[in-house]
């Protein structure tokens, strides 16, 4: 079982590491892609098959494209970045900052004693239909908030990338 | 899966466990595979012949006694063509697209139950999983227009890409009004769902619209002809594939030709009561004649599409778009509500005349609200 | 019959960490939120891993997780939009060149 | 109410349908289905359609008309034509080709050759069968080729041929070596 784990969250890794390094962000994109993927999978592996497909749903179907459209929009269609190349001025700063930040988390959860909990064993079925009576019982309140934030994300984001020609 | 591992453990005890467990896996796999790789090929050849007879010319029947082994001839011959890649294309990406084509595609096969008791993979999230898959080949597409790297594959795939997200929502939303009445995302208790006289979901009001406006969508993922602006040929020359050739090419086509394929499965699982028919339960043979109804509905897809393709013109990009955001997506919001006051409604007969009537009123409204925008008279600069 | 929690701890803090590491280095703005996609879906993650290992029937894990990627993808959508209007602004995605905070 | 929704659609469909199961019936009329079965089954063409030039001959193949004027070869746009003229053993020109060659991957069929040629000696076929292997000598079709007696074209064009030969004046032509008598 863990020969499975790891080969998925290589493939995780890898996805998340080539999505940052990579120079063209269409090649970047499609690392991303195999990143959601990777996590979907997780999320499978998890027992959470209503979360892997929102997943694949959510993500792969609308947020890539959406990243798409706007790499199309920003006219790098080459996708490759002049000057010196895709990393900031201090980028080692940012890689020891995010390398010390893991290694707070990693000693931090070794630490909590929960490292070697096993699972409580394979969940019962019907957790799909579980999630939509818990959808409209207790949690009705945030689907009606997320609701009307999407609806706001969806007009702002509309508004904000309007061309302003009236003002000009 | 469960049951073909009985099967296999009945058959031949001696066997380990788990190669006996990798071969209950492998073994519908490679059946599921074998069948719908043989019916795209004899698809094919189904579909040019009757395109031919309704053009008053006779299809292919050259190759093979009346041109059966067309497909076949096709196929080796995009085998041996040579397969240019353009040196301004992106190679990884370009040899990329047309995989992750053809991946959804089949993917989708995995939760279609095509007989009594036999569906690949049985998940709790079935229909779900395969709307969620088939919206990843958007991506393929547009890879496949952008890595060309010529004007008229992006155009294409853009074309393909705004179509494909803007029919993805009437189409989810269409799926729902099933998902509602059957209580439950796993195909095989859609399909157990609509038992009985009368039980399949198209003999419902709702069920009959949620099944032209899922049939639309369809037909509009993936391309077929009233909606296939992406590689129309007369405008933009072959849309996202014109820099592909030879089994690149090969792929792009089966990969279109099995999503249009596996939506058809999808449809009859949702609305056409899947296997069920007036033998499907017999128990020696029942689950044959299951088989046989499914392939059976299957059949009557088809000759929709072919028969959509062989009359109806293409239509214009403003007209596909504004047809879907204007006119599918609130009918299928309609639909929803439809079924729910169905189902709540104290007796059959009313629920079932108070949403047909709902629906009906729906419709005009819809359509007399959108024939403005339709069809408006053309106005020359220079003639009266 | 899985692995231990531990692992699942560690992945998600490579995971957040590697988006991290991108969101700070990376010139171009459309990467940068690809980063921050990445350290969303980190900690997705966790939710997902806290709620198959320490559940006792509750769903909380599984909801909470299905809303953090609905308000997710709503962000990207309008970092995205941001981006787009900057561009026209500046004709470029650069983050260094984004300095002046004129209106 | 007569604009029903999809009205047009469903005629459409229904007009298809027709035209499907009908071709079934009277399928093996030739209007119907249309199709001519190539190799085996031909179809008869027009009169005037017109592929390469050949040149013509009455009676044997040497009393060819054409006395290798040059026009032709002069007035062809895409200059596909080569004649060299004949000459006797002490070089005295004979109006008679020794080489006419029309290379056939460069005519583009125009029939102006046919047209200004004032002996009614070349004109157009209609065979359009002439694939080769070779790209290049194959293509290049020489003399003995080109000559096609009258009677094959009265065959083909019997109308054209019957006008021409109207109006050709029974000229006897010199025969090779002979010094033409005055008319």
């Amino acid at each position: 079982m863990t020969i499975v784990f790891l080969t998925m969250s290589a493939v995780t890794v890898l996805g998340a590491v080539l999505a940052v390094t990579l120079r063209n962000l269409v090649h970047c994109l499609l690392a991303l892609v195999l990143f959601f993927l990777g996590i979907a999978g997780h999320f499978f592996l998890l027992r959470a098959d209503f979360l892997g497909a929102a997943q694949i749903l959510i993500y792969i179907g609308a947020v890539a494209v959406l990243i798409l459209f706007a790499i199309m929009l920003t006219r790098n269609i080459t996708g490759t970045e002049g000057g010196r190349g895709s990393l900031g001025g201090a980028w080692w700063l940012g890689v020891g900052i995010a390398a010390a930040l893991a290694g707070l988390m990693c000693a931090a959860s070794r630490r909590s004693g929960l490292a070697e909990k096993l699972p409580y064993g394979a969940t019962e079925e019907g957790v799909v239909k579980e999630i939509g009576r818990l959808l409209v019982t207790d949690w009705v309140v945030p689907l009606e908030i997320m609701a009307v934030l999407l609806t706001a994300a969806l007009i702002g984001a509309v508004v904000i990338a309007l061309e302003e020609e009236r003002k000009r | 899966m469960d049951a073909i591992y009985q099967l296999i453990h009945a058959y031949c005890p001696t066997m380990p466990d788990l190669l006996a467990l990798v071969l209950a896996i492998l073994l519908p796999i490679a059946i599921v595979m074998g069948v719908f790789l043989t019916v795209f090929a004899l698809l094919t050849w189904v579909e040019r012949k009757a395109l031919g007879r309704i053009q008053n010319r006779r299809g292919p029947n050259r190759v093979g006694p009346v041109g059966l082994f067309q497909p076949i001839a096709d196929g080796l011959k995009l085998l041996t063509k040579e397969d240019i890649v353009p040196d301004a294309a992106d190679k990884v990406v370009h040899f990329l697209a047309p995989v992750l084509v053809v991946v959804p595609a089949f993917l989708v096969l995995a939760v279609v139950p095509v007989a009594r008791g036999f569906v690949p993979v049985d998940l709790n999230i079935g229909v779900l999983f395969a709307l969620a898959v088939s919206t990843a080949s958007v991506l393929a597409l547009f890879m496949a227009g952008w890595a060309s790297h010529n004007k008229f594959s992006l155009l294409g795939a853009m074309r393909g890409v705004a179509q494909v997200v803007s029919y993805e929502v009437p189409m989810v939303l269409a799926a729902v009004v099933v998902l509602m009445a059957a209580g439950s995302l796993s195909s095989v208790t859609i399909v157990e769902a609509q038992r009985g006289l009368g039980g399949w979901f198209v003999c419902k009001p709702w069920g009959f619209v949620g099944f032209v406006i899922f049939q639309l969508c369809a037909m509009a993922e993936v391309a077929r002809t009233p909606f296939d602006l992406p590689e129309a040929e007369s405008e933009i020359v072959a849309g996202y594939h014109t820099e592909y050739s030879g089994f690149k090419f090969a792929l792009f086509q089966m990969g279109e030709y099995v999503a249009a394929i596996t939506m058809g499965g999808i449809t009859v699982t949702m609305f056409l009561g899947g296997y069920l028919g007036p033998g499907s339960d017999l128990p020696k043979i029942g689950w044959l004649i299951s088989a046989c109804w499914f392939f059976a509905k299957f059949g009557i897809i088809v000759v929709i599409n072919i028969w959509a393709r062989g009359t109806w013109p293409r239509v214009r990009v403003d007209q596909l778009l504004g047809f879907a955001w204007k006119l599918l997506l609130p009918l299928s919001l309609v639909n929803i509500v439809a079924m729910a006051v169905w189902h709540f409604s104290p007796s059959k007969l009313v629920g079932w005349v108070a949403s047909a009537v709902l629906l009906a009123v729906a419709i005009v409204a819809l359509v007399r609200l959108n024939a403005g925008a339709a069809f408006e008279k053309r106005s020359y600069r220079f003639t009266s | 019959m899985s692995v231990p929690l531990g692992y699942y701890l560690v992945l998600g803090a490579v995971l957040f960490a590697v988006g991290l590491c991108g969101a700070l280095t990376r010139k171009n703005a459309i990467a940068v939120l690809m980063s921050i996609e990445i350290m969303f879906n980190a900690a997705i993650l966790n939710f997902v891993v806290f709620w198959y290992y320490l559940h006792n029937g509750a769903l909380t894990g599984q909801m909470f997780a299905l809303f953090a990627i609905a308000v997710a993808a709503a962000e990207s959508a309008v970092g995205l939009a941001l981006v787009i209007s900057v561009y026209r602004h500046y004709k470029s995605v650069d983050v260094d060149e984004m300095k002046a905070l004129k209106g | 109410m007569s604009n029903l929704l999809g009205k047009g659609l469903i005629d459409g469909l229904v007009v298809t349908a027709k035209n499907f199961v009908g071709s079934y019936f009277d399928g093996n009329r030739k209007d119907r289905l249309f199709t001519y079965q190539y190799p085996e089954e031909r179809m008869k063409l027009p009169e005037n359609s017109r592929t390469f030039p050949f040149l013509v001959y009455d009676g044997t193949p040497d009393q060819l008309r054409c006395t290798a004027c040059k026009i032709c070869e002069t007035e062809c746009p895409p200059q596909c034509i080569y004649i060299v003229m004949e000459r006797d053993a002490n070089g005295k020109p004979l109006q008679r080709p020794r080489v006419f060659d029309i290379d056939i991957s460069v005519c583009m069929q125009c029939g102006i050759c046919a047209e200004v040629c004032p002996f009614n000696a070349i004109k157009m076929d209609c065979d359009f069968e002439r694939s080769k292997h070779g790209r290049f000598e194959d293509l290049l079709v020489h003399l003995p080729e080109l000559l096609k007696s009258n009677e094959y074209y009265h065959q083909i064009k019997s109308a054209e041929a019957t006008r021409v030969d109207a109006t050709r004046k029974p000229t006897k032509k010199p025969a090779a070596g002979t010094k033409p008598e005055k008319i």
